[in-house]
């Protein structure tokens, strides 16, 4: 054998003994590889498992069950029956005395406030609407089933040990003997978590919404729409189609190619400075809040519009061109109905994008507590993720359920959003 | 196509404009104290479900924040109402007369503790107020003796005071923009740092440099500036044993579950030693209402109304549940009167 | 006013009107020979459309604008002297009240007999200006629909006029793009500008001191109001380098596995899922990082017997990393496919294992964009603002320990704006320059990151 | 031995199918059953025997039983219309097929008388004695040094630094590319003219020493003078290496080969030696395309 077939040999041999090292490393490698995707999907996973198993409580509420005496010396005294005076009235104190009258025994400030502390404060309110609805209910005891406060929620739910120390929870040892009383005579239920849909914020937890953050976020939202999708459409339109390749359409692409980037609190500043401070809109309101979001998702509405004008072949043009279409006929007749999908999906992306950014609206005074639900564009107004936040922020243990349940309905507007654009591309989509 | 998008456009732009044209603002505006935020938010709340009116709009800025706010004039772009954590001072008045909000209405809510706490799971601590100064003073008096101010030496509770724990100085407190903060150097450091003789000598010499001596707070980190928002550092607190907090005693009231207060010259914070002043840190709370605006913003005088019914300030009202204490009966009813009669400041 | 979507609504007829008229006309001008007319008559019909509803949208527009200012002085000057005598603060309260009244809101007290008066008077006045409103704008749709009507001639160049209108709108479009860019800098630079009157720029870039809670009262002690902005710099980069050090080895490496190793049917799953992470709002990471994972590492470090902050910087970089990880992922693949399938070939047909392939030959050759990849997550990072707010301190410290809390520049703008709105201190100014340096770092960063990954993708196209 | 192949039925599936008109005199003439291979596949001393190799593109039949070896110190081109299977039968002497997603190849290839089709058999190891060389040059984005140097390093054939100079060295010199380069050996690799990064790619796959060099169409995208250099190296390499060459260039396999396979639409024709095929070829379809009939 020649020469070159011994050294090939020779090579062979020190292949062959390297290849357990290297079998090793291959394995090592893809190992990693693999732990790398474990462990992303794993953060996800763990992330779900805490805000579902935080949140899921959120959507029962614990009601008790109450007789009430409407007494109308109370409410009204004048017996006239005036809307004005049954409206005003204090009907917190027809719930306190039919507290009082279910434990009679109870007597000393401190023990009468933890006995009122059973129910929520807006039981009274409940009381009130009904006593509205049908005034000759005064004078008459009714049965009335209202919210349990916060805490006994969190007790029943059992997020709070009842057999820790007296000091370490916030049911105290009265209060308890209290509520198992209530549960031998049947009176503490469970009961779907109405409030929780139709309320705005609350300084109780028990009584807090998301109807008024959830408002807040559709007129953001709307705002945000109608401005950006006709704007990103036709600049995408005449940056694709028919901008000039010149200095100035280069300034403009890189602008926004770097507006896609700069951090939204940025935008925050913008609007601040901008709607605020100059142009004088009201603070807390989501006209600005729709404002800066729009500047904020445009340059991403853009981008996704141009890459689907980009996507629709240079053959169509050429085609409509040949025929003697103008440019503008070519584009608005062949060109934009065949890229509109991919625009859909792109503004859709956009409008995801604008529904879970907080920073930037924290800067324009989204951040206020506002009891009632807004109205309008020019209302003050919350929006989900700020909700998100400020329930975060708050003491009360019955608000981690509700921030994490929050944070479950903006997912799941997020995951409704997100399965519309892949649908629109899966229907739309098109092989060229 | 291209007409259908520009309508819309069009629509938007034209329904924006009227839409802003005629707004007018029909809520109250309120801002001010973190420490009367809770009391302010339940009675807005319970004041739109009860009444017609909208609920107002409540930002919590802070006592000095929000008094500032308050006094930069008279106007729709201008809060109508301000809470703060303590009184009004006589210069911050002046402000508010040379912006043209002349007449104010003081309204006293009750009278909230400061409370220096920590986390439950933590060793229960008495303080003193001076040694509460030695701890937060930026200059303090040398401890090797003589009558002069060092940049403040102590590091752990225990450099202060054997009986203290040994715990690096960590406190979490208000900034200058809260009156919690006024109130504790008024009623603590002040008081702490005139238990040395030579300072409280410099008074009378010097107010300004006594002011320095006494008011300044650390900023090597001992001291920490949390933020206007007091359920925050309750959250860091109970995540942070060793660390303390000055908060209002409602705050520590709410959440008796996770932290507690300590002892100041050996009286717990409670709602007994408050009210009846044998607890030596507790101030009065109040809120500001411009009077140029009642009758002009709807809804002032009913909210006022609310605030200050026997339901909601009263011995067994809605706030005290939420840990104010109430007023005296002869306070509470020269205040309801006051409210009713829409008296200003003198 | 209330009336304006009607009347947009009416304009909108009127110019649907005027293409119908301006098509027949062609059809007629053109005697039946469509094919001797310059444009299609839908031009011409688009043609009179525009011009009847433009012009007229403008003075709708420019009357909205001015209607309520012209409205407020006619109802003041016919209201009594001394109304009109009052300062403009008061007198805007007053008409807040009969605007209150106007639009129907409860108004606080019984309202007296002036402000009823005005009331009724803007109310009449605001009925004249509907009317003449209506009129004004219906009026000239008219008029300049029917001159555009009149112009109309078989050799009218009716599409190019269209084209040119529509086109001007389009490139208006496209330059709020510009605007924006120069509305940031603007409502930031000035700001800073103010602040760096108050406070030398050397201090603030330079400074190892971040104390802004000055005094805000003459009669106030106050912290000494230091703005050295460095131990926020150092915060953030710590933050940053955490979160980086997390999503960098997990995005890469999964980006790589998914590309190279995995099968299509595990990619199918995978890659949606991870990217996922990205969609997830900030907030709800935020409140993650708080919740549950920096109580986590703090037990977990006691348990080691570490001292770790509650708000370590540890905590907030690592969900923060998480967040990034399906950003730096899927900007990697993306560069890993642009890799040419024949290098590959190159690196399999010697007989290199996969993993050799990609060490040795992939990744250098992807590299530049890798590094571009990186640092667009880098600038994510640094931009990043709820996960910080709500999971890292406050204490401006100088640290590099990542299990200390420290505070970021995020952070202290939040701090430093909500629930703030004065502007001449310091303090609130202090956001705004710290707002400008964050723009100019993320715009550096961005840059470079872009133009490193074009040139990349130019390499291999 | 050799098993009928099934018929084709389909056109249009076909690769390539759509270069000439389906005329119906077209179909007749060249889609017609193949009834096997003509000429000696079989040698007395290959280094690879394939027997009986069939390779599917998901529902592609893409190579049909082909059987045919390979000799020591040969170059073998391998020659066929666009699509004739001559590129997958040669990725199949070194299993490249298995980096081609839904790629799936049967029947038998001997290397010195193993089956490199076993299950058990490791790519690697194989690889590194059936070298290969493509179409595009392909250098790594490294200097000149380091592509050469990459085979050596990964299979750690150098002992030492010194050893792998020498062994970058030789082979440089070997692919007649050491005069041109010697001074900038750490210059990048893709700085190169396309005829010398091609020379480069063979450089680098001999420097492993393999036993076998597979060359897919390694001068397509060459200009003729690069084209010469290469073929002229080829026959030097011929001496330690057997050479498999794909090329869709008649002359160039008439210019380096001893022997030609001549594929069709997934069929191995006809083998024999080169002189013989460009002469006088027995099969009817080699014929048309040796003359320029079809193809």
């Amino acid at each position: 054998m020649s020469d070159a077939s011994e050294t090939a040999r020779t090579s062979y041999a020190r292949v062959e003994a390297g290849m357990k090292r290297r079998r090793a490393a291959e394995r090592r490698f893809r190992f990693l590889g693999k732990c790398a995707v474990g462990l992303g999907l794993a953060f996800l996973a763990i992330l779900f498992v805490s805000i579902v198993g935080n949140g899921y409580s959120a959507f029962w509420q614990t009601r008790i069950t109450l007789d009430v005496t409407i007494d109308e010396a109370t409410i009204d005294p004048a017996g006239a029956r005036e809307p004005q005076v049954l409206r005003t009235a204090d009907y917190g104190a027809l719930i306190k005395q039919s507290l009082r009258d279910m434990f009679p025994e109870v007597s000393g400030r401190r023990n009468r406030f933890a006995l009122y502390g059973l129910v929520s404060n807006g039981a009274g309110f409940d009381l009130r609407d009904k006593v509205l609805a049908d005034p000759a209910l005064i004078g008459r005891t009714i049965s009335l089933t209202v919210a349990a406060d916060d805490d006994v929620d969190m007790l029943m739910k059992g997020h709070i040990d009842r057999r820790a120390p007296e000091s370490d929870r916030r049911i105290k040892d009265n209060q308890l003997a209290w509520i198992e009383r209530l549960e031998t005579d049947g009176r503490i239920g469970s009961a779907f978590n109405v409030d929780f849909f139709a309320n705005g914020d609350s300084r109780d937890p028990e009584l807090a919404g998301i109807r008024g953050a959830l408002m807040g976020s559709i007129y953001t939202l709307l705002v945000t729409l109608g401005l950006s999708f006709p704007l990103a459409v036709s600049a995408a339109v005449y940056l694709e189609e028919f901008a000039p390749k010149n200095r100035w359409t280069d300034l403009i692409e890189v602008n926004i190619n770097n507006l896609a980037a700069v951090p939204s609190i940025v935008f925050g500043l913008l609007g601040l400075a901008v709607f605020i401070n100059f142009f004088t809109l009201p603070r807390s309101a989501p006209i600005v809040g729709g404002l800066v979001l729009t500047l904020m998702t445009l340059p991403t509405i853009i981008i996704a519009s141009r890459a689907a004008l980009k996507s629709v072949p240079p053959s169509i043009r050429e085609g409509a061109l040949g025929i003697g279409a103008s440019p503008m006929q070519a584009v608005m007749y062949h060109v934009l109905p065949l890229a509109l999908p991919g625009m859909l999906t792109g503004t859709i992306i956009g409008m995801a994008q604008a529904l879970g950014e907080t920073a930037p609206l924290l800067m324009i005074g989204m951040v206020a507590f506002i009891a009632d639900v807004p109205g309008g564009v020019f209302d003050p107004a919350t929006a989900l993720p700020v909700q998100v936040y400020l329930w975060a922020d708050s003491p009360e243990r019955a608000f981690v359920e509700k921030t994490s349940a929050a944070i479950m309905v903006l997912l799941l507007f997020l995951a409704t959003m997100n399965a519309l654009a892949v649908l629109l591309r899966r229907r739309f989509e098109r092989r060229w | 196509m291209n007409k259908a998008k520009f309508a819309l456009a069009v629509l938007s732009v034209a329904t924006i404009g009227s839409a802003y044209a005629q707004s007018a603002r029909g809520y109250i505006s309120i801002v001010g104290s973190s420490t009367v935020y809770p009391f302010a938010t339940v009675v807005a709340e319970q004041f739109g479900k009860s009444t017609q009116f909208k609920t107002p709009k409540i930002e919590s800025t802070g006592s000095g924040g929000g008094i500032k706010l308050f006094c930069a004039g008279v106007g729709v772009e201008h809060p109508d109402i301000t809470n703060a954590s303590r009184a009004i001072k006589a210069s911050e008045l002046e402000q508010c007369a040379a912006n043209g909000v002349k007449d104010v209405i003081e309204v006293k809510i009750g009278y909230d503790g400061i409370s220096v706490g920590h986390s439950k799971s933590a060793a229960d601590v008495s303080f003193t107020r001076r040694q509460l100064y030695l701890a937060l003073a930026k200059e303090v008096p040398d401890p090797k003796g003589g009558d002069k101010l060092v940049a403040n030496p102590y590091k752990t509770w225990q450099d202060i005071n054997a009986a203290l724990p040994a715990l690096r100085i960590e406190v979490l407190g208000p900034p200058p923009t809260s009156g919690t903060r006024d109130a504790f150097v008024e009623l603590v450091m002040d008081e702490g740092c005139n238990s040395f003789s030579f300072i409280k000598a410099m008074n009378k010499a010097d107010k300004a440099a006594h002011k320095a001596a006494c008011q300044t707070l650390r900023e090597d980190g001992a001291y920490v500036e949390a933020g206007e928002n007091d359920n925050l550092i309750v959250q860091k607190l109970e995540a942070n044993p060793d660390a303390f907090g000055i908060f209002g005693f409602s705050f520590l009231d709410q959440n008796r579950d996770k932290i507690k207060g300590a002892s100041i010259e050996g009286v717990a914070p409670e709602f007994e030693t408050i009210a009846d002043g044998s607890y030596p840190v507790s101030r009065p709370l109040f809120f500001y209402v411009k009077k140029a605006h009642v009758g002009v913003i709807p809804g002032i005088k009913e909210y006022l109304a609310e605030f200050t019914s026997a339901k909601a300030m009263g011995e067994e009202g809605y706030l005290s549940e939420r840990g104010l204490i109430p007023l005296p009966k002869d306070e509470y009813a020269r205040v309801v009167g006051n409210a009713k009669t829409l008296t200003a400041m003198k | 006013m209330t009336q304006t979507p009607l009347l947009v609504v009416l304009l909108l007829t009127l110019s649907s009107l005027a293409y119908h008229f301006g098509r027949k006309r062609a059809f007629a001008v053109s005697g039946g020979r469509v094919r001797s007319l310059h444009s299609l008559p839908a031009y011409y019909g688009l043609y009179v459309a525009l011009w009847a509803v433009i012009p007229a949208l403008l003075v709708l527009g420019l009357w909205l604008g001015f209607e309520d200012g012209v409205i407020t002085r006619l109802v003041v000057a016919s209201m009594p002297p001394e109304f009109a005598g009052l300062e403009p603060s008061r007198l805007n309260l007053v008409l807040n009240d009969i605007r209150n009244l106007v639009v129907g809101n409860i108004v606080s007290s019984a309202p007296d007999a002036t402000i009823i008066a005005a009331a009724d008077r803007y109310r009449e006045l605001r009925g004249i200006s509907t009317i003449a409103l209506f009129a004004a704008t219906l009026g000239l749709a008219t008029v300049s629909g029917w001159v555009a009507y009149g112009r109309i001639r078989p050799e009218h160049r009716s599409r190019n006029a269209v084209e040119r209108i529509v086109m001007g709108l389009l490139i208006a479009c496209s330059t709020i793009a510009i605007l924006t860019t120069v509305g940031i800098v603007l409502s930031v630079l000035f700001e800073s500008i103010r602040f760096f009157q108050a406070v030398p720029v050397t201090e603030f870039l330079f400074g190892l001191d971040w104390s802004p809670q000055i005094a805000i009262r003459a009669d106030q002690a106050g912290s000494s109001g230091a703005f050295g902005a460095v131990p926020l710099f150092a915060g953030t980069m710590l933050i940053t380098l955490i979160a980086m050090s997390v999503a960098v080895p997990i995005g890469l490496m999964s980006a790589i596995y998914l590309a190279e190793y995995a099968s299509a049917r595990v990619r199918a799953i995978a890659k949606p899922l991870l990217e996922v992470l990205a969609g997830i709002p900030t907030v709800v990471y935020g409140f993650f990082a708080a919740l549950t994972v920096a109580p986590f590492i703090r037990n977990s470090g006691g348990m080691l017997g570490l001292d770790i902050a509650s708000e370590s910087a540890l905590a907030a970089g690592l969900v923060m990393g998480v967040m990034i990880i399906p950003f730096v992922s899927s900007l990697s693949d993306d560069v890993i496919n642009a890799v040419p399938q024949s290098l590959r070939d190159g690196a399999y047909g010697m007989g290199a294992t996969p993993s050799e392939t990609i060490r040795r030959v992939i990744i250098p050759a992807a590299l530049p964009g890798i590094v571009g990849a990186v640092l667009l997550a880098v600038s994510r990072a640094i931009g990043e603002t709820m996960i910080v707010v709500m999971a890292a301190g406050l204490a401006a410290k100088l640290t590099a320990n990542p299990f200390e809390a420290v505070t970021t520049v995020t952070v202290q703008i939040v701090t430093l704006l909500v629930g703030d709105q004065e502007f001449d201190s310091p303090k609130t100014l202090a956001a705004f320059a710290l707002g400008l340096l964050l723009f100019f770092v993320t715009l550096a960063l961005n840059v470079l990151a872009l133009y490193i990954v074009r040139k990349y993708r130019e390499q291999y196209e | 031995m050799h098993v009928q192949a099934s018929e084709f039925t389909r056109v249009s599936t076909e690769p390539g199918a759509g270069r000439f008109p389906a005329a119906p005199e077209i179909e007749g003439r060249y889609h017609r059953e193949h009834r096997g291979t003509v000429g000696e596949v079989r040698l007395d001393l290959p280094r690879m025997r394939c027997t009986g190799v069939d390779v599917h593109y998901g529902d592609k039949h893409a190579l049909r039983d082909v059987s045919l070896d390979i000799g020591m110190n040969e170059v073998l081109a391998m020659i066929g219309p666009s699509g004739c299977g001559k590129s997958t039968f040669l990725r199949c002497l070194n299993r490249m097929n298995d980096t081609v997603a839904g790629c799936r190849v049967s029947g038998e290839i001997l290397l010195d008388g193993k089956d490199i089709m076993a299950p058990d058999v490791d790519v690697v190891p194989l690889r590194a004695r059936v070298g290969m060389v493509f179409q595009k040059p392909n250098p790594f984005p490294k200097s000149i040094f380091e592509n050469v140097a990459f085979g050596p390093r990964i299979h750690g054939l150098a002992r030492s630094h010194a050893e792998l100079e020498e062994i970058v060295v030789s082979s440089l010199k070997k692919a007649n590319l050491w005069d041109e380069v010697k001074d900038r050996l750490a210059h990048p690799g893709t700085g190169l003219s396309g005829g010398q990064q091609q020379r480069l790619c063979i450089a680098r796959a001999i420097a492993i020493q393999p036993e076998v060099i597979l060359m897919d169409e390694p001068c397509s995208a060459l200009d003729p003078i690069s084209t010469a250099k290469i073929e002229q190296l080829i026959d030097e390499l011929r001496r330690n290496y057997s050479i498999c060459i794909v090329t869709h260039s008649m002359q160039q396999a008439a210019r380096v080969s001893q022997r030609t396979a001549y594929f069709h639409l997934g069929d191995l024709i006809e083998v024999g030696e080169t002189d013989q095929i460009f002469v006088k070829p027995r099969h009817q379809l080699t014929e048309d395309y040796i003359t320029g009939r079809f193809g």
